[in-house]
């Protein structure tokens, strides 16, 4: 019998291994899994890549690791926020390396991961700082970037409702990067509110196919 | 400054004169900030749909502050609700609507827009600031027509439209209408064209002001 | 007050002008927008450009848009069928271009489209025929095919329920095609079994967003 | 031909052999014709996965016939069933499970193997054959193992394994294994390996019918 359910957050996360990929899901609070993220650090894994739309808020999650000093390079849109203060530091001391990335380039790159993609032409950043050094090419008239996929290690991510077999549903806005994520990653290890029945999640509303997720943890509302 | 007989608009005057623009069944997409704003003053009798970055078409107005959820945020992290007929989605879709050319309008706020349409948005390029993009330079790229909004002046007094812009570009040629407190101008292939301005101000005391070339709309309609 | 509901396909696919680019949805007979594709017929357009997994079933449908002269050329990945007598005839007489595309191209392309991708570099069909020609490339090791994105005039397509803001849902296999046709076309048309009030599709189980969708037909069951 | 003492396998019992390697909670793919079969002997004890290329995880058997549902079919168009915990997905989604290497196994039938792994398995490349590729492409290259389900020998009696295909390709170097009535064979970097076969032939005989190098896989082994 298939069962990709794991009891505890800790066990999901044990085989990071230090200088790991590793996707977070999340945009700001919503959609952080924050239950995968406190066992990350507790695990110790160190000289890890992070990608992550932001880099933290406040004292906890990915602020938290950030702040631990267990991240070496984070791949990211938005790092700068009113309480990024952990990032901030880190990253006017030199002791962090940022590659920011245009949010629309940074979904598209991750999802080209998950597809198979090998490399695509985008739009967004033409002509501006976040495209210097980079291949450009004009089609059809216009300018397009070439940019290359985000694969990961793993990918921890929130979802709201998951099976035995992976499936997983998410809930309003948190659901975010967790889909895109989850195809990208070797490992996908999702927390969810809650483990449901497999038969109980409706075929046509399932977000996340189980093909693309290997750890389910429920962890209850966040 | 303020010598002339003419006030400025409030930031509420300047949302509601967007507004104005913005027609029924339109799909938009509010940036951060100032833009923000237009959302309070969208005619009732307008249906309206606002995108969010973050996976939600259909984004309504800030709940009653005991019923905000967590999960339902806007780009800006602040609390939305959704309308009826509203949908959410993950993050590649949220920006392939972007990009793909979905959305009719986005407004953006800006450090400077030159008269080509260049646009600078996310940054500084002071030595100490840390950049931050997010979906910027997608919403730069993305709209059918990106509209800014900003004041006309620094507080140093010095012109926010330009010749060419000074701080690193969010898109090149992008921008379609200004908005600021003094007037609306609608860049052209033949240059910037003002639509309206506030009353007491002459074009001529606005052309002043602005430092580049302006014209009045009408005499170049053909 | 958005309504997006055109009570027959007659008028719903009036204004699909000789020479368009059209796509239909559907693999086999899954998901085939039969009363769009009966309409189109009646409609009169000629010189189609028709975009469609197959190339026809039978002797309705497809096949007899075909069958009656009016498409000069198709993009599939499998016209050759039991029953398609129809394009084969054409095929053999040299009435019929046909561009074969790897169904998973064919899909990608087609999502390109709507995404705004310009172009993207995939495994599938490298070193064979369908590559000839096409610029190829080696990223991390893998041999890649440049392929470019399948824009259309229209897409005809079935969905299960729709709403007046054009949102969708769909029914198991007959999903196919549908939701990334509706992104890449310039009009895209669902006939839907059925209608419903707004709000009453579940925000997080709409498939397709009304922001793809321009036109909603109700036809009832196929 | 069969002078010797070896009966070739039926069509059932290399089914049969195929599903003996297919472990608990695989993602598998079984191409149209031949393959299809190999869900017939999958054994009850094991969860197996079951992909079709037209949107579906989860595929289980045929339905009674009264119970057929034209909007529930598999790649074959033949009607299916949903196991519980399937779902559904669109045509970009599904094939980015293939290409973007989800699936474990697909099995696809063929018309030639060469010793270095190439498959042709979609168009004889005959002047009056109507070409039609389907998903064929995109699974020779997408899934972990590919597995080619054919019999050993045209009707001709010659070898469908050879030393370069002289069809055209499907895929470059993807088949892994290779399940004919006569033998089980492995593609290795050294050449082809004989995994077992059908009792009462030898391996100079199978060698001989085969008409490449073949060697026993045992000896290999390191």
């Amino acid at each position: 019998m298939i069962d990709k359910i794991v009891p505890s957050a800790a066990e999901a996360v044990a085989d990071i291994r230090d200088g790991a990929t590793v996707m977070i899901g999340g945009f700001g609070t919503a959609g952080m899994p924050n239950a995968l993220i406190d066992a990350l650090i507790a695990q110790g894994a160190r000289d890890l890549v992070v990608v992550n739309n932001n880099a933290g808020n406040g004292d906890t999650g990915l602020a938290a690791l950030l702040k631990e000093k267990r991240v070496r390079k984070i791949l990211c849109s938005f790092p700068r926020q009113v309480d990024s203060q952990h990032f901030d530091a880190l990253y006017r001391a030199g002791e962090i390396e940022l590659e920011l990335v245009p949010q629309g380039n940074l979904a598209e790159r991750i999802r080209a991961a998950g597809a198979g993609i090998g490399g695509f032409f985008t739009p967004t950043g033409y002509g501006t700082q976040l495209a210097e050094g980079k291949e450009t090419r004009v089609i059809d008239g216009r300018h397009y970037v070439l940019e290359y996929p985000i694969h990961a290690d793993f990918a921890l991510i929130r979802a709201d409702r998951g099976d035995r077999w992976g499936n997983l549903t998410y809930r309003k806005t948190a659901r975010n990067f967790g889909p895109i994520m989850a195809m990208a990653a070797r490992c996908a290890i999702a927390e969810v509110r809650e483990v449901v029945e497999l038969g109980a999640l409706d075929p046509e509303a399932v977000v996340t196919p189980g093909i693309f997720v290997k750890r389910v943890v429920p962890v209850g509302s966040a | 400054m303020n010598t002339t007989a003419y006030q400025r608009m409030t930031r509420d005057q300047m949302a509601a004169r967007v507004a104005r623009d913005i027609p029924e069944g339109a799909y938009v997409n509010l940036g951060i900030g100032l833009p923000t704003l237009v959302a309070n003053h969208l005619p009732a009798d307008r249906e309206i749909i606002i995108h969010s970055e973050n996976g939600v078409l259909g984004a309504g107005p800030a709940p009653e502050k005991h019923l905000t959820d967590p999960d339902l945020m806007n780009a800006g992290k602040q609390p939305i609700t959704l309308l009826k007929g509203g949908s959410f989605f993950h993050h590649a879709d949220s920006f392939a609507m972007m990009r793909g050319g979905h959305l009719d309008y986005c407004v953006l706020g800006a450090f400077q827009v030159a008269v080509n349409g260049d646009l600078a948005n996310w940054h500084t390029g002071g030595p100490d600031a840390i950049p931050a993009v997010g979906g910027a330079m997608d919403l730069a790229i993305g709209a059918k027509s990106v509209f800014v909004m900003m004041e006309h002046l620094t507080r140093e007094g010095e012109s926010k439209i330009v010749k060419a812009c000074t701080y690193p570009l969010t898109g090149m040629g992008c921008v379609n209408r200004i908005y600021t407190d003094l007037a609306v101008i609608d860049v052209t292939a033949e240059g910037l064209a003002v639509v309206d301005c506030v009353p007491g101000l002459s074009l001529e005391e606005l052309a002043r002001l602005t430092g580049v070339p302006l014209r009045a709309m009408l005499e170049t309609r053909d």
